[in-house]
């Protein structure tokens, strides 16, 4: 990494397409298939450009026909391409999740490994702008939970251009998650996560590794995308109260990176976790469990966990914000965490 | 056929109704949108699909319809809603997010549900059709006359529940009818990058009933055919197709660039308004006269002018109940 | 429940069918709907000679189309019927979650609780018996992950009767899971818990509980359906040990029930959760991440997770056998979190 | 239209080896399950779906396929194995849970993979169906005049994937080919309680393509209008739908008691074995005789024996590799 040196100040969504750009010159066997992929560019800006530079045969709008297209990229990838496919928004995965799960995850294994399919699903996720129950979703659980499926959530700019170039060139159906907020989009909240440094160059990075975004040592607060940003303005807020805390960036949501909690848990011997996702079974569930089981020696104080109350997430402003974490929640939450 | 003044004026005034508070709504909608656009800012945050435009899909079936029939709405549902009437006072509140809404601020523009007159809607495409489908099967268990009716988008007569409903409709003889409004787009996608044949109504055929198609955002037309399907489907005559060329006077969420269509299209389709189509032929056949009209608009605007007063006046939910009502 | 006492002994569908029997003929709004649930009487027997006695227009064989007679379901029951509907195996859940888990679910929230959609949804569940990767999941987790639904998976046919008794009289959507090996079918395996006393009158159990089988002071495992059934197994070999195992059937997969659980670990001071599931952000992970989250201070040992380790569940028996949990690894994993 | 004796030949060849791979099978499965059956026993545990009668369907259009055209193929996938020229003994080791299979034992009956002739299939009724969209998008996007074949049940006509995968294969001219199978029977459902159409071919209108419809399990009709399915695709006239009439022999799956229908259907049609109706036709044209029929019966028979052979003496895997190939 050390060696990448001319870097751009990029949104997510252009550190984005910047990978998808590259690899595709690269490589002329990827094509991105999705609604609103081409002349719109993608309603999240998950492609915009491409399809001018790339012409229409390998950048194509489809029909809403989630589970015909979405099973097409699994033909085509045994074909030997190696297709970028979107679900527009993740809470769409309903009417395709067998596609996804029952065929995409796990036709590789039924194969005894006879058959690869590289396949990048791409699907917007997360609320906060009051799009309701069924626009404002994460689902990062529901992907996580079922085998067979690489399952990555990158946070920052530098982060999803890298991780966008390693889950094209893997050989494997990889679910790439990219947190709307963090697209840096001119008619979304703008926030300063959603922009960054990004080298010009390829690079890749690991599919399945968390990140210490910011190191302390009174507390590990894991969380994803923007609940990592969340935890990294509260630690500011902690550091009020001379709280140090340690944020980990979870980035990988299937496989966990166990390694990095269990040693930072080991050094600050309290874990909090924070996720935009349902509670019950969702990261704060995984991590928690992982750190009981496999690092519990470690642990000074209970585990806390901040999520979605197990409700819809509900149109009006003051609702939606009620559910939601934030920085204050994760501050409140470490306090306790430390004091009681 | 011959329109009845009294239809012809309820359909007058629903479109009318429908335009208004679209307007309204789209002005609401930008108020702390402005000078930048933030999707979650103002009063009326998140996504806005507006209809202006498509009124004609609406009541021309709408006025065919009972209290006790249902209706099943997509993404852009304010002509559905304001056509089956859909309480507006309640609807309204419910898009500013407010405790008096019709789901107490938990639902919003795309999931609005009024029980009393058995309207629904929702935001996932095509995903509405089977519900009706379920109302038409209530309604012939308990042996009603009954009929549902699903409001679709052109680009959702390519998904599977699609096909699945009008099958399972189709099999048991039930009261559905599934209106396509073809506005040309499904988003930035149009019709020809979507729908492998010309018009839905061919595909009608592969579930053995009728299928209509209205062209040119024909509101008489729509009322027509409209009659014959519900009429046919209240005997038990089952489900029909009824697809309808409609325009999409805005952007398809607000906020949209559009940069995908092209510029003369607006302002062309603008040319051929559906309420004027209506206004007018009421005129020239001497049924009612500008001031009648000028009377009736002014009622409406009052009307809606109420039910905005009482969205912003009404009071935002608790946040704690937010935690509430996931389970009755 | 002591004044029920005319019982019979009945299989895991007999207990089942009984339920449904005795609420279609209290409620003529209780009608059936699914693929061969008619004269077939449901490929898992769970409405065996209900079509004799209620006819096809209360039991109403479908098409194969989820989406539209699930989401029929969804439109009778707003219209003040009471339909019960079977997805036929859950792995085929990925069809049609979208009817399940955006609309189903939510539809009561989003509606302010103006809309009451009292349905049951049956599905079976369970491997075990060399059916292979579509056909031998739980997915407990990926309905559990999601609000708006109530589920439950009861083991005993005792519970299978009260539970569905409940499912059905309960104004939400229930998700009823049950386990075919728990069935009693004579084409399947025959196992003694399949089989048991249940009173013929009509009763109901609570829907949240989970259920201490067997109390004891060493350990805490918890299990739901086959697990429980395998845990009590171990428990007979722990006894050769001198370990003392608590077993508890989760039955409420959500809610889990916390107090039940918590209360044991206080007792025993270990915990053991098993489930047939996949392991990652599946019951192990939310069992867990409850008490080491609220009941932290009773654990004295490190939680133990046993569960399918994260891989499509394959078709060769020794290979399925592998990756499922049993009485005897059950035990091995208690022992271990017991000695180390 | 004159089929050649190497064509026929070629689809006696495949029929038969295909019943009596079957048939072979039926024994296999039977295998540690009696006297009292218990699914997850003997050699060959799980579902077994068995397609006896239904030959004509398969190698009335795998006849006129390359390797480089791909199938994929529903629950019920051993004659359209066969037809494609899957792997006889490595097919075999995998229904008998064997290391050396198609899936190293991980896949089974349902889930059986074999890329060199790029077939494939699956046990969720319909999704292959997108996957053969998304082989002849390959197809095409290569240059190549290569198809793909998707076979169903006629059950499978009613699910969405139908329907999405048909309007996106017509919307992009793309070489594919639905076959239905219409055995009468989903399960224990009928044809008629599922379909609200008599046959699926009118479907072919819903998507502005040709729909065939094959009669009574005739292999010859099935050959003809396949041969024209497939020259179209080839040149890039796009997908069709092809739906042949055929018969199910045995239960849906093995074990199935068959109480939902008639007692006399089983009998009546196995006098009309499509294998035997191949085999007369020949001789009464002379094309081969008696004698040629046993020697390539025989020859067959030694074929599958071998396989069997091959699948039984073959290892089970350890069972740690159950931990194995989930990625590549
Ligand atoms: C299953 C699903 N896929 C995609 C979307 C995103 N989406 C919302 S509206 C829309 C276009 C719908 O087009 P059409 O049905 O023609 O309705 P219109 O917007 O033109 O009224 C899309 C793709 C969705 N809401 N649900
Ligand atoms: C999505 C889905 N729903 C239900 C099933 C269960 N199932 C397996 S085969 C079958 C019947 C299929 O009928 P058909 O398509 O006519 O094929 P056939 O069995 O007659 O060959 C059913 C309902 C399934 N495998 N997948
Ligand atoms: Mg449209
Ligand atoms: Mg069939």
């Amino acid at each position: 990494m050390e060696t990448l040196t001319k870097t751009k100040k990029l949104t997510g969504s252009k550190a984005m397409t910047l990978a998808i750009e590259q690899e595709m010159e690269r490589d002329d066997k990827i094509f991105i298939m999705g609604e609103d992929v081409g002349t719109y560019g993608g309603i999240f800006g998950s492609s915009t450009g491409l399809k001018e530079k790339f012409g229409s045969d390998r950048v194509m709008d489809t029909p809403i026909s989630e589970t015909a297209f979405i099973g097409a990229a699994i033909g085509a990838a045994a074909e030997g391409f190696r297709p970028i496919v979107e679900l527009m928004f993740v809470d769409f995965h309903g009417v395709v999740m067998d596609q996804i799960y029952n065929h995409m995850a796990k036709i590789t294994y039924m194969s005894g490994g006879n058959v690869k399919l590289p396949i990048v699903l791409t699907t917007a996720v997360g609320g906060g702008y009051s799009d309701a129950a069924q626009h404002s979703q994460t689902l990062y659980a529901s992907f996580g939970h079922l085998p067979g499926l690489k399952v990555v959530a990158p946070t920052y700019p530098f982060d999803i251009k890298g991780l966008m170039a390693a889950a094209i060139r893997d050989d494997n159906p990889v679910v790439f998650m990219f947190h709307k907020t963090l697209q840096g989009l001119g008619w979304m909240d703008q926030i300063p996560a959603s922009f960054g440094p990004v080298p010009e160059e390829e690079y890749t990075l690991p599919l399945n590794k968390a990140k210490v975004v910011q190191e302390g040592s009174d507390i590990t607060i894991v969380g994803v995308q923007m609940m990592t940003v969340a935890a990294v303005k509260a630690a500011e807020i902690l550091d009020g109260s001379a709280i140090s805390a340690e944020i980990i960036d979870l980035i990988s949501v299937k496989p966990i990176d166990k390694e990095t909690i269990i040693n930072s848990v080991k050094k600050t011997g309290r874990l909090l976790i924070v996720d935009e996702d349902y509670m019950s079974y969702g990261i704060t569930a995984e991590v928690a469990a992982i750190v009981a089981s496999e690092g519990f020696a470690a642990l000074k104080a209970p585990i806390c966990r901040l999520a979605n109350p197990d409700v819809p997430i509900p149109y009006s402003r003051v609702l939606e914000q009620y559910v939601l974490p934030n920085s204050h929640k994760i501050a409140e939450a470490a306090k306790k965490v430390i004091y009681s | 056929m011959e329109i009845s003044k009294e239809h012809l004026l309820w359909m007058y005034e629903k479109m009318k109704m429908s335009r208004l508070f679209e307007e309204r709504m789209q002005a609401a909608y930008m108020e702390g949108k402005q000078p930048v656009f933030n999707i979650g800012s103002g009063p009326v945050p998140g996504e806005m699909h507006l209809s202006n435009g498509q009124e004609p899909a609406a009541v021309g079936i709408c006025v065919h319809l009972k209290k006790e029939d249902t209706v099943t709405a997509p993404h852009r549902p304010h002509h559905h809603a304001i056509a089956k009437n859909v309480d507006l006072n309640k609807m309204t509140a419910e898009i500013f997010g407010k405790k008096t809404g019709l789901g107490k601020g938990k639902g919003g523009h795309m999931h609005l549900f009024d029980p009393e007159v058995k309207f629904s809607c929702g935001g996932i495409v095509a995903a509405g059709i089977p519900h009706a489908v379920g109302a038409a099967l209530a309604a012939k268990k308990k042996g009603k006359d009954w009929v549902a009716v699903s409001f679709i988008g052109e680009g959702a007569a390519n998904a599977g529940a699609f096909h699945e409903s009008l099958n399972l409709a189709s099999l048991w003889h039930l009261p559905l009818i599934v209106v396509i409004e073809d506005n040309s787009w499904g988003i930035s996608v149009p019709k020809s990058e979507s729908t492998c044949v010309p018009s839905n109504d061919v595909r009608a055929a592969a579930y053995g009933i009728k299928g209509y198609l209205v062209k040119d955002n024909d509101p008489f037309e729509m009322y027509k055919v409209s009659k014959e399907a519900v009429e046919r489907a209240r005997k038990g005559g089952g489900p029909s197709i009824i697809e309808i060329e409609t325009y999409r006077f805005l952007g398809h969420f607000q906020g949209d660039p559009e940069l995908y269509r092209d510029k003369e299209e607006v302002p062309s389709l603008l040319k051929k308004d559906p309420i004027n189509r209506v206004m007018n032929f009421m005129i020239e056949k001497n049924l009612s006269s500008k001031i009648d009209f000028e009377k009736i608009d002014a009622r409406i605007a009052a009307e809606i002018n109420n039910a905005y007063q009482f969205a912003m006046e009404s009071e935002l939910p608790h946040p704690e109940e937010a935690l509430e009502d996931v389970f009755v």
